[in-house]
């Protein structure tokens, strides 16, 4: 790659409003980064383990909750208010398996109105919004485990 | 054999734990807090569940998110590590109901041994002595007056709720008795709201020496010798070793024999440890025992060959172990250091970000850590860094080898007891195996 | 015994002397070239004197560079380590002259050990096998059909000034050997300047096992057991195991008894290590002997206890050893990786920056390295990362820690040979104990 | 690259408001940082070992070459010229105990000339002037132990 051709990549990873950008192939290597690196997040090495993919396949049978969940596809989208599971459990997203929904997204919720019900030690906890608005994302499906603070729905706040 | 194992801890006995797993071929699930999100265990586990915020009692104290994160991972069984829940005996029960095995004994088994009375009175039921003492008493001055007597002075007055020391009372003579016993009552009264005492033998510089317990499901109960944990300070154990300079294949012999009896008879089941204190005239008493992995478990692990950790899953998964008594030998000596986060001189804890983490390795050296370059040493939990373990030829070489192993570790960017250990290994009555509880203090006294 | 030790090596051995150096109390030097600048011998020695740049033979192999290195510190001896100086019977000399002591036999033991004619001879007298061969032969094509016919086939001819495989012909049958001779005598000749060969007869896939020895300056000489070596790439070891899975206890003290009893006859010193060949049935000759302390040494420390740089260093202080050959005990089961810096598949030699290095511990892992975190693994020198040495109380439990180990060892930045060691640690033949020298080849072969 | 397309690069990686910026390519390897990377940078640690002060007082008797002989005082003496001892060994600065040395500081000296000689192995080994200057600066001592490498003498060249 000439210099010219770095430049035109660079441009365009900019262009596409990425943060990183590596690329590594035969002799050749690329890293770029853009914007506030948390230091949290250069320092791959050892200072992120979580970041490392696990060496194994999840092992068959359980849950893959093998690493944190990514912060969510919808990053961009930060005028949405994410409803995060407050404890761990299994997701229902109706009251009975064969109910309807709670919720679906475009529904318009209101501020106390139940969500999902998350199963812990067969308790079943009603998560209820905790703000009014339209349901922009449902980031969760019936019968998925999910972990403490993964989120669960994405609501957009009516303006 | 279990087929996947979560692991309720974190740090370093978390780390060990998923090692002993992979070796044994059982897939590991690893629960943390959010702010251990980057922590070795999680990394090294092959799956990793978020069970809540730092504080302990919302995440790893948090028993319906833990058995949440076990149901939904489906593991067989759950191994508590030390600290958190595994003393626990509801947690245990927890795991029984939710048909998930818990690595270690049976709730009932937890529940009657962390009973302070019952278990002094197993103990003394196989032959086992243990301190002078009373039980609970209430306002009857009289009666204490007159036991009193026959425990002989020193003794110590202790509040049965208490804890961090309040409530305590060393009393050196008869005629200091009365007012001690008083202002220990209040005390207690006002501390824990029960004025609730009871006497006991005080030993003045006593040594800690504790035996360690394998029993199997099936009756087969050894104990591989003893682990000498004098060098403390507010009652944490700081460095350990064994076998303990003062004891003899005999008196080895003689009570671990004792200790297996009783651990038999109660129905005892995993690995345990059984604590003595040791008088200057090499009398020894029972004082309590801890029905989980101790922090300084290698030690006996380097000497005897057993893998401690190994050994409870196999043993909680059912597994008749064929091991006997006379196939447990020491070899050497071993040596365990607990590198702290801390002030070398005000011991405070001093919790911070690790800008170099470089353990020291060759021969005769193991480090148990979840440090590393670029993580942290988090305020929220305990600040035990690493543990640097040494196996020696004998005292003398383990000695050296410590020695070595310390100034060979390179940690930056927070301050650690290393200055402290090297202190302690340097002296001459640690040298010349001169320890008690009190060691420690003397040596602050000092400098 | 000495006060200040020169180390004249680098790297993990140059590390693993210091470390032996603070157990006994003695003071070090390091020697550095200037790209060694940084290395952490040179940083936990006492002292450390550039001796000059990167390439070898202007640093590490500059005689007058080290031995005034040596003057100007006044030390009392020097431990050439491995690879270098180490074997060099001129070094030895001209430390003597000195008046250092050089860690290792004396300047006559090296020449004579070092003289592969001469060391079959006193193997042989001492009834140790060695493998069928000749002397060294001219043009007599004659002479070398009649030696090759009770020789036998295969056969192989080798330069007598040889190396690196050139003037080496592997001959089948009678009929290529005219032909083969010639062509071995034609190139010798071009690329050594000697067309002398003898001829040895081959072995097709050899297990290659060693005997450690420890020979004091007072005549008391014993064998530390063997160390299985056969897991080879291009003549490197990659991986060594002791005990090996076909050696029995007898068979042991039947080679030992002879190699030692040679050893004693030559008056050989320090420590010491004789390799032989075994064939497929179990028959084994003696190849050659190396009068240093080698790479692979850890897993003999590991399962008899000994330190063996240490006892080095204490027998060429001229103390007697008191250690018996009934004192020797194997405990359990030790394997060794040699982690280098290569592309895991090409093998091409891969130095390199390294940006994150955590080596793996816990029970029964033992790491022997100089690199770290932000380190560089240098393209002058051999690509040894680090040793990861394991113990087991079986060889399964040795393998299953092996794996576990090599899958929590974090290096980034460099490519590794961790991969290819996986490959052969799950190997089914590696795990039934089926090696050979051909093995790694096989293993290629396969993918 | 010539140094023009290097600069180039950096220019442009800068307007692009890239915080970094690595390339790796045949040889080649530029690495660009902008702004605060404190947290990447300061982590010296292991990485500088020699850094590390010897942890115990040199032993006595022998020589202190217990650390890397420092960069010379005379940093800011960008004009001197450097001569730096070629072998391991014992700095005398005369020929024999009692004579006058070789040379004092403010000497002139022909490239040639010797100026010390260093002991290596029983054997004298003069080491001569290699640039013709005066002389400025003079870092050893008649006795002193020197390694490969260390500062002799500071020669200013005559303009």
């Amino acid at each position: 790659m000439n210099l010219k051709d770095i430049k035109e990549l660079i441009e365009f990873v900019v262009k596409q409003d990425l943060n990183e950008f590596d690329l590594e192939q035969s002799g050749f290597k690329i890293r770029i980064r853009k914007g506030l690196t948390a230091p949290g997040v250069t320092p791959a090495a050892i200072s992120a383990p979580a970041v490392v993919p696990a060496s194994a396949a999840p092992p068959a049978g359980g849950a893959d909750l093998s690493r944190p969940t990514a912060p969510v596809k919808a990053e961009n989208a930060t005028d949405l208010h994410i409803i995060k599971s407050p404890i761990v459990g299994t997701v229902y997203r109706s009251p009975s398996p064969d109910a309807e929904p709670f919720v679906r997204i475009g529904d318009f919720v209101e501020k106390g109105l139940v969500l999902c019900i998350i199963e812990a030690m067969k308790l079943m906890n009603e998560i209820e919004s905790d703000i009014s608005g339209e349901v922009a994302e449902i980031y969760v499906e019936s019968g998925q485990p999910v972990e403490y603070g993964e989120p669960l729905f994405g609501i957009r706040i009516r303006s | 054999m279990f087929k996947k194992i979560l692991i309720a801890n974190r740090g370093e006995i978390a780390l060990r734990i998923v090692s002993a797993c992979k070796e044994l071929g059982i897939a590991t699930v690893a629960v943390y807090s959010e702010v251990d999100r980057n922590s070795m265990h999680v990394r090294f586990a092959d799956e990793a569940v978020c069970v809540g915020p730092a504080r302990n009692y919302e995440s790893y104290l948090n028993v319906p998110s833990v058995i949440s994160a076990a149901e939904i991972t489906n593991v067989d069984a759950i191994h508590p590590g030390y600290g958190f829940l595994a003393e626990s005996a509801y947690f245990a029960e927890v795991c029984e109901t939710c048909h998930i095995k818990f690595i270690g004994p049976s709730p009932r088994v937890i529940d009657m041994v962390g009973e302070k009375a019952r278990s002094r009175e197993i103990m003394q039921q196989a032959g086992v002595p243990v301190l002078p003492g009373t039980g609970l008493l209430e306002k009857e001055f009289a009666t204490a007056a007159r036991l009193a007597q026959s425990i002989g002075y020193p003794l110590i007055i202790k509040a049965s709720a208490g804890g961090g020391g309040r409530g305590m009372r060393i009393v050196r003579n008869e005629g200091d008795l009365a007012r001690a016993f008083d202002s220990a009552q209040s005390e207690a009264a006002s501390a824990f709201g029960s004025s609730r005492v009871y006497l006991e033998r005080y030993l003045e510089r006593p040594r800690h020496i504790e035996f360690q317990i394998l029993a199997d499901e099936h009756g087969n109960v050894i104990h591989l010798g003893e682990r000498e944990c004098s060098i403390q300070r507010r009652h944490q154990k700081l460095l350990e070793e064994s076998p303990s300079v003062i004891m003899t294949p005999e008196l080895r012999a003689d009570i671990g024999a004792k200790v297996v009896e009783a651990i038999r008879k109660i129905g005892y089941t995993n690995a345990g440890t059984v604590e003595f204190l040791f008088d200057e005239e090499g009398n020894y008493y029972f004082i309590e025992m801890n029905t989980r992995i101790q922090v300084e478990h290698p030690i006996t692990e380097i000497v005897t060959g057993f893998d401690i950790v190994k050994e409870q899953i196999c043993i909680a998964a059912g597994e008749k172990r064929r091991y006997r008594q006379e196939d447990v030998h020491l070899q050497g000596h071993s040596l365990e250091c607990r590198i702290n986060a801390e002030d070398p001189i005000s011991f405070a804890p001093c919790p911070g970000h690790i800008s170099a983490f470089h353990p020291p390795g060759g021969p005769g050296v193991r480090v148990d850590t979840a440090a590393y370059t670029d993580g942290d040493i988090s305020p929220h939990y305990d600040s035990l860094v690493a543990k640097v373990i040494v196996h020696g030829r004998d005292r003398a070489e383990s000695l050296a080898r410590m020695k070595r192993a310390l100034e060979m570790f390179v940690i930056e960017g927070i301050k650690t007891s290393i200055p402290l250990h090297q202190k302690i290994l340097s002296n001459p009555d640690f040298v010349r195996g001169k320890l008690s509880t009190g060691f420690v203090d003397d040596l602050r006294r000092e400098y």
